[in-house]
């Protein structure tokens, strides 16, 4: 009798296991053919709305509604009733949510998947412990019409993780930039073979950044005309390989913080009509090659004409200084370390020389009499050194700077601390600081203490 | 006692036999159900087959699933079948048969005995090879299938199939950010909501106005227009319209550069405003350079002691008197790709010197006049987003006025004080939702000042004309101390705006 | 040797017995479960004969515990029930429990009484779990055609789940132990219908618990009251154009000064209209909406009127509001930021006759003028359960206003300086409370803390008329200042009530 | 022969264990349809009412009627009479209680086990006899009347039912109301998979790290706070970096008698800038939970006498700037319900400027304009240490900070939070000076400072 059963046993086995691979043959063509029945939209799939339900009893309705339908699955299997209790511990902890994704086109939801979290963790930690349950219909099988509803109507407590699409594409129908600084607003581009761009715009220049004399501290207000010709677009980002500007300079009203006394808060005046002139790209290259990416910052302001007493429109006498001409050369090796999100390093150094004039202007005389200072021709060479750190986020995008000036003639230096950022590429905020570092003796009487500027930043480009 | 008999394995082989296939049963199950519940999101199409007699007898008797009798395909009139089936796609890679639906036309058939005829068409249909069955001729009856398959193929090729997908993909794809148009459109938009005069509207915009529009109501085209409000008049008339241009007369209270209210003015400037294009027709405004001038005489009206009696006006009397003179206003759509540019000059000879208001002692008065202000501004367009329910403008620029001392005693002697040229920076947000005038707000910032310019559509009567409530609201000089000539505080004034044939 | 096998024998029966033994428990236990759990039992059922025809083996099926064979009949006043396990983790496939026989004693013969009582059935059940146990093991072909009877109704119709005998429902009471904040407009339509003067549109978000009934639409009147003595507003269908509705208000009440009504000595007139941006009209849970009213306030001496109209206990008002124009803004969520709330009124004073002076020396006379005034804040919304009975809100933001002082002489009109006593920006933070229970709004109250003042309003609902009429008790209490010292213009607070009457809201 | 008998005796026990397995896969697969039956609630065991019955009297009434109906069972097994004489004697000494268990959505009773006193906390204890797991079975055994006695707990017992308490962060809105660090979340987004930027206002209202906290300072900072995460998690703290800029407002003091002798009055418009996140993540290196903050703020602009609106020539103490850097590990090791330690060490620097403000003048003269702009600062390194925790009911964060000063002097200082599930909690912090003689302690600074904030937190 024990033997036909054993015998039974063994035929059944046999003829199971063919069977076997007859019916996983059919199962997969039925599976492709049941995951190919929707219109396919995986190229919106991570522009579905995605959430994740935290409310920890909310959750043990879906999972309950799960367990009693029987729906989980552990890679394909059935989980037996003790992985099920395993399972359920952590959901004691509270420490079970669940991911749910939308359909795009309609409200549907598409995808559930139960995942464990420790609460204090650094990187990314979930475990999807259960497969992922897919398909609005099955889905709804299981959680009964009400539940589905309601979890589609989001009554309960979560986290939206719904991605917004930022973008970062300039666009060259027009583009302002409105920064008290530095503002610009381009006129006109033109596009001569299909990848390069011409871009024409008015720009302005508030305060000389190399000569450690930012913002509403310099005298002139520099705006003219700039030229930026990119040789080619990468992903609508411009690759500026020159830009030449040329302006004139706008006697600067002072933007006092408080009423200090307009004319000795501010150490430099205006002293007659300049013009700027601004050049920067990369001409080494056609020298030797290796220095192609080297980038050539030239930018100079030289006084044509002198003001007369009546132009200072002072009441009585007044002694004050003014910088006429001011030259830099600056070389600057881009992209030297990259630290991903922080950025790109961009680092550099040059040289230059500006003067400083003393000036007395006394009313009805007809021409200012200038005092020389200590200094012959009035001549003060510096030194500087610079460091930017650059990220272009979608979302953010920051330069962090810092510089460094020496003066050879007046014997001082300044350091100069610049934060500049922008959100979406539409708002942002510019500050900018220097703090000098005496070497000997004190600070000429050119000289502010400390220099300290900031401007919101507003843009607009379509 | 109950006792365990061999046969029980034996059964438990069965049991697990059909078990085993119970998760293609399963399977079957959930596909079945997808099918039938998924109304709009299924991308399979259908192919209707009405059997020929010749094609009746590889049809018959199909074996089907869970002993439901053997099916064979029925040639009767109004009697179709849908063969529903996927098309090739990415993982699949040829055409494969889902389900089978018959659908039988009873009214057409002249069965239904009661004549229900007032029921319209009764149609049922009904699933005769469900997806289950479909597989299983694919695995045990390929002859079946080969011949269904050979049916649709040939369909498919003669014309393209029923598509079941009922979802409207391309109506709502989203864009993420605002657009601005390169032509005209903005411009011309912005002018239409916000300028005193005609822009005659385009003829494809005619459309797109109109149907929107049908929902309001039908607008007869007038041929008169007038907008009028308590400190402006324009009126036009068709007969005015030359073809190449369009004429129509203005008359206004106020000044654009000086940061003053009408009436705070103390002058009123009439004239006439043409609109052209170089084209010389005003059909296809959109793509042409279009130039909107406006040619006005500015006459001095001594409306100083007028303004505390105003009910409209909340200001001061002004401490500064606007010379006469005449008056350039133009505003051009792109040219060769500069942006939208606007031009205002106000010049005075400087010669007529009675003061309407002046100040200092009464025995030796002196006054403040300003003779000559110009003003050019770039304008920049655009929209929030596609639906263009928010719109802006922003104008970019330099103004500049001028400021004379005139002292009378002993002598009239003139000396300038002020001749400044500023930025003059201003946004113009305009909510037009669904394509319908609302509300619009504009800041302004010159010289200091804020001027904040707001209105609001209150009623629109068909036939009658639109009116809307304005505020123009000008705030005290902020960042900077007053000039003598300026009048302490702000100044605000409340109007009643009339529009009718726009 | 004869021991050995003995031995052995002894062993396989004890053990067999002691198995046999335990299965007569469980299954003892299963028939008891079975027989008196009404409500918890996740099973389902089948209906047999479905045709009328009996299967011909379901004859004298053989039963346990010495029952004799029972057969299945084929009348049509009985029913059979097969009932079975579906989907039970663990249990690869469905499982035939029990079969009941339910007797439909009034439809087979005719009543006498006539069925005043109602169809009576008399349930038995027939084959016990134990049975179908052990047709199971020993009859398998019987129990088989039993499956195949389930087995074959499912498959017939895969959409329906078959009928269960589960008598609780879990979809009922879905709870959740956080509270929760809506992603759309539903609570800031949830607040704005319950509290705002002005009309929102319906219908009202059908709120969790009442789901049972369908939500009834009452027929929208065509005109909407909101009025207490101190403000009124009122709007009619004719206002309504393409976009969104329209009304118009009156009220004695200020916004940001803290002041009580009509102790502000103004009178604020309004054209209110209420945009929704959306393309499609019905989701307005969706749209960003603009509420937008514009308002024009004048000067007016209501020292007479104060404690006519409405019972107060306050001290007497010493602040003159200024006429002046402005404008009361607030936008849902634009561009993804909290739901935005801006309030700015520009200020003209005419000193000439103030309402209110006071003698500040023998000669000299002092009036004080609110001049403008302005709020801008942020709101956000939250409900500490999914039923929506307690909704919260808090505004937090900025708040501005200055005052004038002016001084005349004694009996004279018009003034002989002025100066500014007071201009200042400061925080404002103000905390609302809505209990609705079971949907109908019954309580809400409101505290905000601004410029060192905290102003307290709460409405309780009285009653309703049918036909929409509803009455509230709303009290407003403004405090002396708490965190400094009082300012010349300021009075040392007060409490005023009022009814509040709305119609068609 | 035996070795027949051997192979008889083989055959029968394979026959046997295998008729046995079949019985006990036939056995097994009774007992899960019998669990089977009802509506699975496994989800919410843990929030079933559980209570304890402690009465002894009643428990030896129940524990007759088991005796009496035989319903004793160990291990599924029948109970032989000594066994339940001996187990009688557990229940004689009282040590033996009553755990029970309702169902979730009726009020039968699902569960019923006689426990041992000392097994009673234990996930799963080790039982005197065997669970009753089948209400039906319970009335049975029970009889009607003991058994709905049972069910309405009209008797002495101890609840035991778990109230579900938790903190998650929505990251929809946080107002965070606590008068020393105001912060109000108001907008966020994500821009890939699981990240999140959230933009907020914040205030601060005085300097832990420079031991100069809330109450007595003049200036409150109020700005703008970025923060983000790159993947979301439960406790709000894991953030990737922030990013902190703000300006300063003049500020009332409440408490007046609490400034020191010379407080510290504002001398010029200042600006605060504060960045926080782990650097060495940049480079790739993961030493665990470890957060950089820098924090700085500079005083850019002059006030006149005008603005500090005195009448008579005055001097006093202004802090013009202070810089602090201070690196955080947190998580060091779990105390359990205690929470996670955490550590810091830091140095942080602080001017102090003496100023005359003469009516008239246009602006303040500087006493000691003959020091440096360095050396007006004095330093100070300082030690933190501490346990926090978040989640769960309460949450709490209590550190001592030990600083000791340039200018000679240690300070320490207790800082504590409490919260209430995440909405309502307390914040309080005491600083004292230790080791200082009177006479050369600064006068701009007070030896002790207590300061304390309510705090209410909505998080959606």
């Amino acid at each position: 009798m024990k033997f036909k059963v054993l015998f039974v046993f063994l035929f059944l086995a046999s003829f199971l296991s063919a069977q076997d691979f007859l019916t996983e043959q059919k199962m997969n063509r039925i599976q492709k053919i049941y995951d190919n029945l929707e219109y396919n939209t995986t190229a919106f799939n991570d522009l579905k709305k995605t959430w994740i339900v935290t409310d920890p009893v909310y959750v043990r309705e879906i999972y309950n509604k799960f367990v009693v339908k029987n729906g989980l699955k552990i890679r394909g299997k059935k989980p037996t009733m003790q992985e099920l209790r395993l399972k359920s511990n952590d959901i004691y902890e509270g420490d079970v949510f669940i991911d749910v994704r939308k359909r795009y086109y309609d409200g549907e939801i598409e995808l559930l998947r139960f995942f464990t979290e420790s609460p204090n963790r650094e990187s990314d930690t979930s475990d999807f412990f259960f497969d992922e349950v897919y398909d609005f219909v099955y889905i709804r099988e299981i959680l009964g019409v009400e539940l589905y509803e309601d979890l589609k109507k989001q009554f309960y407590a979560l986290n939206d993780i719904t991605k917004t699409l930022y973008d970062f594409n300039y666009q060259y129908n027009f583009d302002i930039y409105l920064h008290l600084l530095e503002p610009e607003m381009m006129v006109w581009n033109l596009t001569t073979n299909a990848r390069n761009k011409y871009l024409v715009s008015l720009f302005g220049k508030w305060g000389i950044d190399r000569a450690a004399m930012p913002g509403w501290y310099y005298p002139d207000y520099f705006s003219g005309v700039r030229l930026k010709y990119s040789e080619y677009i990468v992903n609508t980002v411009p690759k500026t390989t020159y830009l030449v500007e040329l302006g004139f300079g706008i006697p600067a009203k002072e933007f006092s913080m408080g009423d200090a006394n307009p004319l000795n808060a501010r150490r430099l005046n205006h002293s007659g009509t300049n013009i700027y002139m601004h050049f920067i790209g990369s001409p080494l290259g056609m020298i030797t090659p290796e220095l192609k990416d080297v980038e050539l910052d030239i930018e100079g302001a030289f006084a044509l004409t002198e003001d007369t007493p009546d132009d200072v429109k002072n009441s009585d006498s007044l002694y004050f200084f003014s910088n006429r001409n001011y030259f830099t050369l600056t070389a600057l090796y881009p992209a030297l370390l990259d630290l991903g999100t922080a950025g790109k390093l961009k680092a550099g150094g040059g040289f230059g020389l500006y003067d400083v004039k003393r000036y007395l202007s006394v009313p009805g005389t007809p021409l200012l009499e200038a005092f020389p200072t200590n200094i012959p021709g009035n001549y003060r060479w510096m030194f500087g050194a610079e460091a930017h750190l650059e990220g272009d986020g979608a979302i953010i995008s920051h330069k962090i700077s810092t510089l460094f000036h020496y003066n050879f003639n007046d014997g001082n230096g300044f350091l100069g601390l610049k934060f500049f950022v922008m959100v979406t590429n539409s708002i942002g905020f510019d500050f900018k600081m220097f703090s000098p570092l005496q070497f000997s003796g004190s600070l000429p009487g050119y000289r502010n203490d400390s220099y300290f500027v900031f401007s919101p930043v507003i843009r607009i480009n379509y | 006692m109950i006792n365990i008999r061999c046969k029980t394995l034996l059964l438990f082989g069965i049991l697990s036999f059909t078990i085993f296939s119970q998760p293609v049963n399963d399977l079957y199950l959930r596909v079945e159900k997808k099918l039938s519940q998924d109304k709009n999101y299924l991308d399979v199409f259908a192919v209707t087959f009405t059997p020929e007699e010749s094609q009746l007898q590889p049809l018959s008797n199909i074996p089907r699933r869970n002993d439901r009798p053997s099916f064979s395909f029925r040639k009767k009139d109004g009697v179709t079948y849908q063969l529903i089936f996927k098309k090739e796609t990415i993982e699949l890679d040829s055409i494969t048969l889902l389900y089978v639906r018959e659908i039988e036309d009873k009214q057409s058939s002249g069965e239904s005995f009661f004549g229900d005829a007032s029921q319209g068409p009764q149609i049922d249909t009904l699933t005769v090879l469900t997806f289950g069955d479909v597989q299983d001729l694919f695995d045990y009856n390929p002859t079946t299938y080969f011949y269904i398959y050979s049916l649709v193929k040939n369909a498919v090729k003669i014309e393209d199939p029923e598509a079941l997908l009922k979802l409207v993909i391309d109506d709502s794809r989203n864009k993420s950010k605002g657009i601005s148009f390169i032509d005209n459109r903005d411009f011309l938009s912005h002018m239409r909501l916000n300028s005193t005069h005609i822009y005659p509207v385009d003829a494809d915009e005619q459309q797109t106005q109109r149907r929107t529009r049908r929902s309001g109501e039908t607008t007869t085209a007038s041929d008169m227009q007038i907008d009028a409000s308590f400190s402006h008049l324009t009126f036009y008339h068709n007969a005015l319209n030359l073809g190449f241009g369009t004429i129509s007369a203005e008359i206004d209270m106020g000044s654009k550069v000086l940061n003053m209210l009408p009436y705070q003015t103390m002058g009123m400037s009439f004239g006439m405003r043409t609109l052209f294009s170089l084209k010389g027709n005003l059909t296809n405004l959109r793509n042409d350079f279009v130039i909107d001038a406006k040619l006005l005489g500015r006459a001095r009206i001594n409306t100083s002691d007028l303004i505390s009696s105003l009910p409209f006006l909340f200001g001061q009397k002004p401490a500064i008197n606007v010379g006469p003179g005449f008056i350039v206003d133009i505003s051009t759509s792109r040219l060769y790709g500069f942006p939208f540019l606007n031009f205002y000059l106000s010049t005075s000879s400087g010669t007529s010197l009675t003061p309407y208001v002046s100040f200092g002692p009464a025995a030796t008065p002196s006054a403040y006049f300003s003779f000559n202000q110009w003003e050019a501004t770039f304008s920049y367009f655009w929209n929030s987003s596609e639906e263009r329910t928010v719109r802006f403008k922003m104008d970019l620029g330099a103004a500049n006025y001028d400021v004379y001392k005139v002292d009378y005693s002993p002598v009239t002697s003139k000396s300038m004080l002020f001749n400044k040229t500023q930025p003059v920076i201003s946004l113009q947000t305009t909510f037009a939702p669904l394509n319908s005038e609302f509300l619009s707000a504009k800041v302004k910032f010159y010289d200091g000042v804020m001027n904040l310019f707001f209105w609001m559509k209150i009623i629109d009567i068909s036939g009658v004309g639109s009116f809307r409530l304005e505020t123009n609201f000008m705030s005290a000089p902020m960042f900077r101390s007053l000039y003598p000539w300026e009048t302490e505080g702000s100044n605000s004034m409340v109007q009643i705006r009339y529009r009718y044939g726009f | 040797m004869f021991r050995k096998l003995f031995l052995t024998l002894f062993l396989f029966m004890i053990s067999t017995v002691m198995v046999a033994q335990d299965l007569d428990e469980i299954i003892k236990k299963i028939d008891l479960k079975l027989r008196r759990d009404k409500r918890y039992l996740n099973l389902h059922y089948v209906e047999y004969p479905s045709d009328g025809k009996i299967d011909p083996d379901f004859t004298n099926l053989p039963r346990i515990n010495e029952r004799e064979p029972v057969s299945l009949q084929a009348k049509d006043n009985i029913v059979y029930r097969i009932v079975f396990l579906k989907d039970a983790i663990g249990v690869d496939s469905m499982i035939v429990l029990y079969v009941d026989q339910i007797t439909n004693l009034a439809g087979g013969d005719s009543s006498f009484f006539g069925d005043a009582s109602g169809p009576s059935f008399d349930t038995t059940r027939i084959l016990t779990f134990g049975d179908m146990f052990n047709l199971k093991n020993n009859y398998a072909d019987i129990y088989y055609k039993f499956f195949k009877v389930v087995d074959k109704f499912i498959k017939e119709n895969p959409d329906s789940d078959p009928p269960t005998l589960l008598r609780i429902n879990p979809d009922q009471e879905i709870q959740t132990s956080l509270g929760l904040s809506s992603r759309d407009n539903t609570d800031f339509l949830n607040y704005m219908r319950a509290n705002h003067p002005h009309w929102y549109p319906k219908p009202k978000v059908v709120s969790k618990t009442s789901r049972r009934g369908p939500e009834v639409v009452e027929t929208a009147s065509p005109f909407k009251i909101d009025a207490t003595p101190s403000f009124i507003t009122f709007s009619h269908e004719v206002m309504d154009f393409s976009l969104g509705g329209a009304s118009v208000e009156l009220g004695f009440e200020d916004k940001v000064f803290n002041v009580l009504p009509f102790r502000g000595q103004s009178v604020t007139g309004g054209f209110r209209t209420l945009i929704s941006l959306s393309e499609k009209k019905e989701e307005i849970e969706k749209a960003v909406m603009v509420d937008a009213r514009l308002l024009a306030r004048a000067a007016v001496d209501l020292t007479g009127i104060t404690d006519v109209l409405v019972w107060n206990q306050a001290a007497s008002p010493r602040l003159n509001i200024s006429n002046g124009a402005g404008l009361d803004l607030s936008l849902t969520r634009p561009f993804g930021l909290p739901y935005w709330n801006f309030y700015v009124m520009a200020g003209v004073i005419d000193y000439q006759g103030p309402a209110l002076r006071f003698s500040k020396n023998a000669t000299r006379d002092v009036a004080y003028f609110g001049g403008n005034s302005m709020e801008w804040s942020m709101s956000f919304y939250w409900n500490e359960s999914d039923s929506y009975t307690t909704r919260f809100r808090m505004d937090v933001g900025v708040g501005y206003h200055d005052v004038q002082e002016a001084e005349y002489a004694k009996k004279s009109n018009s003034k002989i300086s002025s100066k500014e006593i007071y201009a200042n920006i400061a925080p404002m933070i103000q905390f609302h409370l809505n209990f609705a229970p079971e949907g109908t709004e019954l309580f809400a109250s409101k505290t905000k803390l601004y410029d060192g003042v905290i102003k307290f309003v709460a409405w309780l609902k009285l009653f309703e008329l049918d036909g929409g009429h509803q009455f509230r008790l709303e009290t407003q209490l403004v405090t002396a200042p708490v965190t400094r010292k009082k300012r010349p213009y300021e009075t040392a607070g007060g409490a005023s009530m009022q009814l509040r009457y709305r119609f068609g809201l | 022969m035996n070795k027949k008998f051997l192979f008889i005796l083989l055959i029968l026990l394979t026959g046997k264990s295998f008729a046995q397995n079949a019985d006990s896969t036939v056995a097994s697969q009774l007992k899960t349809i019998y669990e089977s039956l009802e509506y699975n609630t496994l989800a919410f065991d843990d929030l079933k009412k559980k209570w304890v019955l402690t009465d002894p009297f009643f428990v030896r009434e129940i524990y007759n009627r088991f005796v009496v109906r035989d319903e004793l069972r160990i291990n599924d097994q029948r109970v032989s009479l000594d066994v339940i004489k001996q187990r009688s004697q557990e229940i004689f000494d009282g040590k033996i209680l009553v755990d029970m268990r309702k169902r979730y959505y009726d009020d039968e009773i699902e569960y019923f086990a006689f426990v041992p006193e000392e097994e009673i906390h234990k996930q799963n204890p080790k039982y005197l006899f065997d669970p009753v797991r089948d209400p039906f079975l319970l009335r049975d055994i029970l009889g009607e009347k003991v058994y709905v006695k049972m069910k309405d707990q009209s008797y002495f017992f101890s609840n035991l039912t778990k109230e579900e308490y938790d903190t998650k962060n929505g990251y929809y809105f946080d107002l965070y109301m606590n008068v020393l660090e105001p912060r109000v979340m108001y907008w966020s987004t994500t821009s890939s998979f699981r990240n999140k930027y959230t933009l907020g206002f914040f205030g601060k209202w005085g300097a832990d790290q420079v031991f100069l906290p809330g109450w007595s300072s003049m200036d409150y900072v109020v700005g703008s706070e970025l923060t983000y995460y790159n993947a979301i998690a439960s406790n709000p703290d894991k953030y990737t970096y922030r990013v902190n800029i703000g300006i300063t407002f003049p500020s009332t003091i409440p408490f007046v008698s609490e400034l020191p002798v010379s407080p510290l009055k504002v001398s010029g418009q200042a600006v605060y800038f504060k960045i926080s996140g782990d650097p060495l993540k940049l480079f790739g290196e993961d030493i665990g939970d470890f957060t950089v903050n820098y924090e700085v703020k500079y005083t850019a602009t002059d006030f006149t006498s005008k603005d500090i609106g005195n009448t008579v020539p005055v001097d006093f103490y202004s802090n013009r700037n202070y810089f602090i850097l201070e690196g955080r590990m947190k998580n060091l090791y779990n105390l359990g319900d205690f929470g996670d330690v955490e550590a810091a060490v830091g140095i942080s620097s602080l001017d102090i400027n003496r100023f005359r403000s003469t009516p008239g003048t246009s602006k303040l003269t500087d006493l000691e304009s003959s020091k440096g702009f360095i050396d007006k600062f004095d330093h100070m390194l300082f030690v933190d240490g501490g346990v926090a925790r978040t989640g769960g009911l309460i949450q709490h964060r209590f550190h001592v900070t030990l600083g000791y000063s340039t200018a000679g002097y240690a300070v320490a200082g207790i800082k504590s939070q409490t919260m209430l599930s995440g909405n309502f909690g307390f914040d309080i912090r005491v600083m004292s000076a230790l080791g200082y003689d009177k006479k050369s302690f600064p006068t701009w600074r007070k030896d002790a400072y207590i300061v304390f904030s309510p705090i209410l937190r909505i998080n959606y």
